[in-house]
């Protein structure tokens, strides 16, 4: 189990949640939980977000294992200079 | 290796040793993108649109055909149809389809036996236009009325009725924002404005691109990704990826603009139907600017509550910001997610709007979106100084993000260096300078996440003992030097020893471009994690010698020494020795990594301008320039430093003089460096530096990015340091003369 | 493109005379090549007139004027000692024309022909009293500078003719010259607004001045008002005030990428100010 | 017109090339002469990479015809360092990190070695405005002028 914190935004496609409870050990598998409890976020989702897991900013690192009490944000995908 | 293990104890980590293509790069050897030339090459033309928005009626190339050495035309039909997304994106931009939509958007390309046999080709085809209106300022577009620049493009995040050009919405924030600027004693907002700038790289881009009717292609490229080109040039010609191999060439500046394609693909479709001949495509500086990616043009409300002793207790920011006319090019998120980076916040909310216009599809810029957000949220914290006449550092160190703050985009940070920054900026000697009449000083703080990526990496050892890295990422500023010192570092042997090659795309997987500030974290990492496979293959081959467990073996100062019970029982067997014998005792030595690097360490800076501004004539001079960063690591601090004062150069440049102008007719006014106006050296002064280590806990030296961070706060420092030495608060970028002159005139 | 190397400049007038297509004269090349790069010209035939005898010359003729050959570069003329310390005003102006290597190549006769008005060196040869030799077709003749451009890439010359030499007057006594721009950077710009000025004093008060302003109007302009204020004055405030007032009425701007016309207005009085200060200085031998 | 003949001196060597009247000395020196060290940032002098001397001049080779050179003695990055023994500028530029990407360092450099050559002493404010025709857009420049000031000294010492 863990706890996703999602953008404010994303809020339309959630029935109004923010804060999703997800059976999942990766970020990888945390993507696919929240698609298929709320099969709207998967445009979303596709097109690219980054994920921070305890305060790390993971972009595309699907692999990335979490944690029961790890703090887990949705962000916008970013991409550097 | 956790942080608490750090070690400042290095032998090569922190030297500043010779890069090693330095002796190529002064002595003119070095190769970029238009120095390579192939057999039986054809040189190509671009013929581009002088109309912000038109449909084309008819390209007719009936005369250009007819003349000497033009040897193949292209035009849109020339390509696939029926790709989507960003796939369709880079193809539309590549060259126009029905219509035309922006100043500089190719139309048809030619190539010739020869560059000006091409440029004669270009100017005998006749292209029939129909006008279309027009907009290119990103407030003007979100208008109910404005001329619409691509039907039905606004994706699942758009509410409901809003205005066409607006193709992508974002909101985001946590705390209760009401109650929070209830509480504040003082609350300001400001709209503030910042205008389109250009990367500025000196070398145009430039490719020599090869494709046969089997579908196998060369591309020679000065590129920061040669896998993204591989993939964007396959995508929008219908190829196989694996079939384009892509060999970068020396890069001559890119700071995001190279990670992308433009006209690349121009030169294999025209390839193509030439038999395949060679095709080079070289850009004009005029193209450059009219046709490649400059920065977002941006507007932006934000609002900040203070209690009197400065301490926040709420904010918010409203970013519209304009990337062309392709959907998803304005960095408004990640603009949005910088913007309070900076500031424990007990409530914030962030709203964004991506807005199309009739301008070239933007690309990355150096920290996209964040120096947009630090001119508007860094302008608006030092006017609230002002107005409470308090000390900007220290309102900074009073509300400053720190380790266990929660972020104002929601994670929490882990380790950070901002105070650090502040810190050290408070005690420099030029804070300590007394300031004339006219002048001012400015500070400002900036962030920038940074980014860690996809990235593919190999090393072999030498039947001599010395090292080969092959790695995927450009080196755009030195970064090859940073590699042979952690190759140096982790295996104990001297910088001479380690040779790094940029390889093309049959040599390694796939990496990203040098791009999010993440070569010298991602691509050193992996060197890092090759060198330890090595060293465990070659305390092996020393066990093997030896007849002891690998494990009872240590490897330092570049040799097996066995440890433990063994200590001492054997000579230690050094890397040369073990290259020597390598090839009977077990066959060739090489060590390879690949991974997706997430974690990258973040980094915040901290900037002191002092400027005199000209009360005759608004003209501002930089009088001295302060950056403080947090590199976490500095593996060759000199090109730490480089990166610093180059950052804050391009900064200089973007509050200044640097925009893109538009004229009523939807062109670009000023498609040149004479118009186009980046800092030169007598514009500028020695630009000090201050190097913080903070340690990144997620890479083995500590190492945080730090090419990007230092453009952001060079923005608001000098918005600042002009209100501090003219009393007139500029919120609209650049602050030109003019600018300057009419605020004073009409203020005074 | 035909390029031909004419040895006089009889020579050079009659392969223009009888060039039917686009015709450009080459000295530095520094203006032409830049328009043959961005395609705003592309001339059937290219005169380079760098061969002909005596156009890389300086010369002090015996009444103390100088006669400047068509091909002397900026570089050429700061190199200049005695020219230099004669006309500082009409060399600093030309100095600010472009980079090092700009110098290397810019003449004063390019600068005038390419018929700009914002061209740095063009105020200072007005302020200074040059005038050119032209040679055409039907002869030769000789005008002042101040007449040859007629608007932005216009000039007064007939097709066939061209400028065989600049002619600067003797500096004399008591006198000194001075040219000042603004541009937004600290080189490398076109002039947002440009002001020479020369003056002559006699023990401290102006009795002969020429102003002129670049960039404030279509083409260069020669500010009689601006004059008439400074003669007469020690440049005392009064004056100061005057002449500004007179080169803000002279402005005739235009709002472009480089400025609006509110700036250049505003801009031309504080420079007219600037540079008569700096020239009486100069004439005062400070 | 058909191409021309001409004949120069570039670094110290007799060269013969033919060229069409409208091409550059870079388009020359690039393209013609193979010698790729020459760089073009803009083609209108407004950059100076293409930075070349002619009779020991400064000059951008993009706004200078190929036929003009006739008979002019051309020097390039290609020329700069004798042999193995780098120009103490081309040293000192690697030494103090005065390049990050190097497109722009063969015109500095170019332009350098004519300024040490008239100006053996140049303070700050010199060396800005002699090189103020040589866009860097990486360094902010502060490495490229130390290199320069420590290069000037030790050449004076060397001397």
């Amino acid at each position: 189990m863990a706890e996703v914190n999602l953008w404010s935004g994303l809020r339309q496609f959630t029935d109004g949640e923010l804060l999703i409870i997800v059976k999942a050990d990766t970020v990888g598998k945390m993507l696919d939980e929240l698609v298929s409890i709320y099969p709207n976020l998967e445009p979303i989702i596709e097109a690219g977000v980054s994920v921070a897991v305890d305060g790390e900013i993971v972009a595309g690192a699907d692999h990335t294992p979490i944690k029961p009490e790890s703090e887990i944000f949705l962000l916008q995908q970013f991409k550097g200079g | 290796m956790a942080k608490d293990e750090l070690s400042n104890n290095f032998k090569y980590i922190g030297t500043r040793p010779n890069r090693p293509d330095g002796l190529d790069k002064v002595t003119g050897r070095a190769k970029y993108g238009a120095d390579f030339n192939a057999p039986n090459m054809l040189h190509a033309a671009v013929l581009r649109s002088p109309h912000a928005h038109a449909r084309i009626i008819k390209i007719d190339t009936s005369k250009a055909e007819a003349l000497a050495g033009a040897k193949a035309f292209v035009t849109r039909a020339d390509f696939p149809t029926g790709l989507e997304g960003e796939d369709f994106y880079l193809q539309e931009n590549t060259i126009a389809g029905d219509r035309v939509l922006y100043d500089g958007h190719a139309v048809a390309a030619v190539a010739a036996t020869s560059a000006l046999a091409a440029k004669d080709a270009i100017k005998l085809i006749e292209v029939e236009y129909e006008l279309l209106p027009h907009v290119t300022d990103v407030d003007e577009a979100m208008k109910p009325d404005a001329p619409v620049v691509r039907e039905g493009a606004q994706d699942h995040s758009v509410p409901e009725g809003l205005p066409p050009n607006i193709v992508s919405y974002m909101d985001f924030g946590h705390g209760d924002l009401k109650a929070g600027f209830s509480e504040a004693d003082f609350v300001m907002e400001n709209t503030y404005k910042t205008e389109a700038a250009h990367q500025g790289y000196i070398e145009p881009h430039a490719c020599v691109g090869q494709l046969g009717q089997d579908g196998k292609g060369e591309m020679w490229i000065c590129t920061q990704g040669q896998w993204f080109i591989r993939k964007m040039c396959a995508s929008v010609l219908g190829l196989e990826a694996s079939q384009l191999r892509v060999t970068p060439s020396e890069i001559g500046g890119g700071f995001g603009g190279k990670t992308t394609i433009f006209s690349e693909a121009l030169s294999l479709a025209l390839s193509r139907k030439s038999g395949g001949r060679p095709v080079k495509l070289v850009m004009t500086r005029s193209e450059v600017l009219r046709a490649t990616g400059p920065t977002a043009s941006a507007s932006m409300d934000v609002k900040i509550g203070m209690k009197k002793n400065g301490k926040m207790t709420a904010a918010s920011a409203v970013f519209r910001m304009q990337g062309g006319a392709f959907p998803g090019m304005a960095p408004t998120g990640m603009a949005l997610e910088c913007a309070f980076a900076n500031y424990q916040l007990p409530a914030v909310h962030h709203t964004g709007y991506d807005v199309l216009s009739n301008r070239p599809k933007s690309a990355a810029y150096r920290a996209p979106g964040s120096p947009m957000a630090a001119f508007a949220v860094e302008s608006l914290v030092d006017e609230m100084c002002r107005k409470l006449n308090l000390n900007p550092i220290e309102v900074r160190l009073l509300n400053g993000s720190r380790e266990g703050t929660k972020s104002s985009f929601g994670p929490t940070f882990r380790k950070i260096g901002l105070i650090e920054t502040l810190e050290a900026a408070k005690s420099h000697p030029n804070l300590e300078v007394e300031l004339g009449p006219n002048q001012g000083r400015g500070i400002a703080s900036g962030y920038w996440m940074n980014h860690g990526g996809e990235t593919s990496i190999s090393m072999a050892l030498g039947e001599d003992g010395t090292v080969t890295l092959s790695i995927g990422t450009p080196d755009i500023g030195g970064s090859r030097a940073s590699m042979a010192l952690m190759v140096s570092e982790t295996l104990g042997i001297p910088y001479e020893d380690v040779r790094v090659n940029v390889v093309e795309t049959g040599s390694l997987g796939v990496n990203e471009p040098t791009h999010g500030s993440r070569a010298t974290f991602a691509t050193g990492k992996a060197a890092v994690e090759a060198c330890n496979g090595a060293i465990k293959e070659m305390c092996r081959r020393a066990a093997d010698k030896w007849g002891i467990d690998p494990e009872a073996i240590d490897w330092f100062d570049g040799a097996a020494h066995p440890s433990g019970p063994n200590a001492g029982d054997f000579p230690p067997m050094t890397i040369k020795e073990i290259g020597r014998r390598m090839g009977r005792t077990g066959g060739p030595i090489s060590s390879h990594h690949a991974t997706t690097y997430g974690g990258a360490g973040e980094s915040f800076g901290t900037h002191v301008v002092d400027v005199e501004v000209d009360p005759q004539t608004g003209k501002t001079t930089i009088l001295r320039y302060l950056v403080v960063q947090d590199a976490g690591r500095a593996i060759h601090p000199s090109y730490v430093e480089g990166q610093f004062q180059g950052g804050a150069a391009q900064g200089i440049g973007w509050a200044l003089n640097e925009e893109y102008i538009y004229g009523e007719d939807g062109r670009l006014q000023n498609a040149g460096f004479l118009d186009y106006r980046v800092p030169v050296a007598s514009d500028l002064p020695m630009i000090d530096t201050i190097i913080v280590e903070v340690p990144s806990d997620n890479h083995p030296f500590g190492v945080r990015g730090v090419g990007e961070t230092g453009i952001a706060p060079p923005l608001p420092a000098i918005a600042n340091a002009v209100a501090d030495a003219t009393g007139q608060r500029l919120r609209h970028l650049p602050i030109s003369p003019p600018k300057i002159l009419k605020a004073i005139k009409e203020n005074s | 493109m035909n390029y031909h190397t004419p040895s006089s400049f009889s020579d050079a007038s009659a392969i223009a005379a009888s060039a039917k297509g686009k015709t450009r004269f080459l000295a530095g090349g520094t203006d032409v090549l830049v328009q043959m790069r961005s395609d705003i010209i592309t001339p059937d035939d290219l005169i380079d007139i760098k061969q002909i005898q005596g156009v890389k010359d300086i010369t002090k003729n015996k009444d103390g004027s100088w006669t400047l050959g068509i091909a002397v570069t900026g570089a050429e003329m700061s190199e200049h000692a005695e020219f230099k310390k004669a006309w500082p005003g009409l060399v600093e102006a030309t100095d600010l024309i472009g980079s090092t290597q700009i110098q290397g190549r810019a003449t004063i006769v390019g600068n005038l022909c390419n018929g700009s008005p914002a061209a740095d060196s063009v105020p200072a040869q007005i302020a200074a009293g040059a005038t050119v030799s032209i040679i055409g077709p039907t002869g030769e003749r000789i005008m002042a500078v101040e007449d040859i451009p007629t608007g932005p890439s216009k000039t007064s010359l007939v097709h066939g003719e061209l400028i065989s030499a600049i002619n600067v007057p003797a500096r004399g006594e008591n006198a000194g010259d001075a040219y000042l721009r603004f541009i937004p950077r600290t080189e490398m710009d076109i002039a947002v607004v440009g002001c020479g000025v020369s003056l002559r004093l006699d023990n401290g008060t102006i009795t002969e001045a020429r102003v002129a302003l670049g960039a404030v109007a279509p083409k260069v302009l020669l500010v009689d008002e601006c004059s008439k204020a400074l003669i007469g004055t020690k440049l005392d405030e009064t004056a100061l005030k005057k002449l500004r007032q007179a080169a803000e009425n002279a402005c005739n701007p235009i709002n472009d990428k480089r400025g609006t016309i509110e700036f250049r207005t505003e801009v031309a009085g504080v420079l007219a100010v600037r540079t008569a200060k700096k020239a009486y200085n100069r004439a005062q031998g400070k | 017109m058909s191409n021309m003949h001409v004949t120069a001196k570039v670094n110290g060597d007799e060269v013969e090339f033919l060229c069409d009247p409208r091409e550059t000395l870079l388009d020359v020196l690039r393209d013609r002469l193979n010698l790729t060290g020459t760089k073009e940032g803009c083609g209108t002098g407004d950059c100076g990479a293409c930075t070349v001397t002619i009779d020991d001049r400064l000059v951008c080779s993009c706004l200078m015809l190929g036929v003009e050179a006739s008979g002019k003695s051309v020097g390039t990055i290609e020329g700069m360092a004798e042999g193995d023994t780098l120009h103490p500028l081309q040293k000192k530029f690697v030494e103090h990190a005065a390049l990050q990407c190097g497109i722009c360092t063969p015109g500095i450099l170019v332009a350098a070695k004519n300024l040490l050559e008239k100006n053996p002493d140049p303070n700050e404010e010199e060396i800005r405005y002699w090189l103020a025709g040589n866009l860097c857009r990486c360094t902010g420049y502060d490495k490229i002028i130390r290199a320069v000031q420590d290069a000037a000294k030790e050449m004076r010492e060397a001397s």
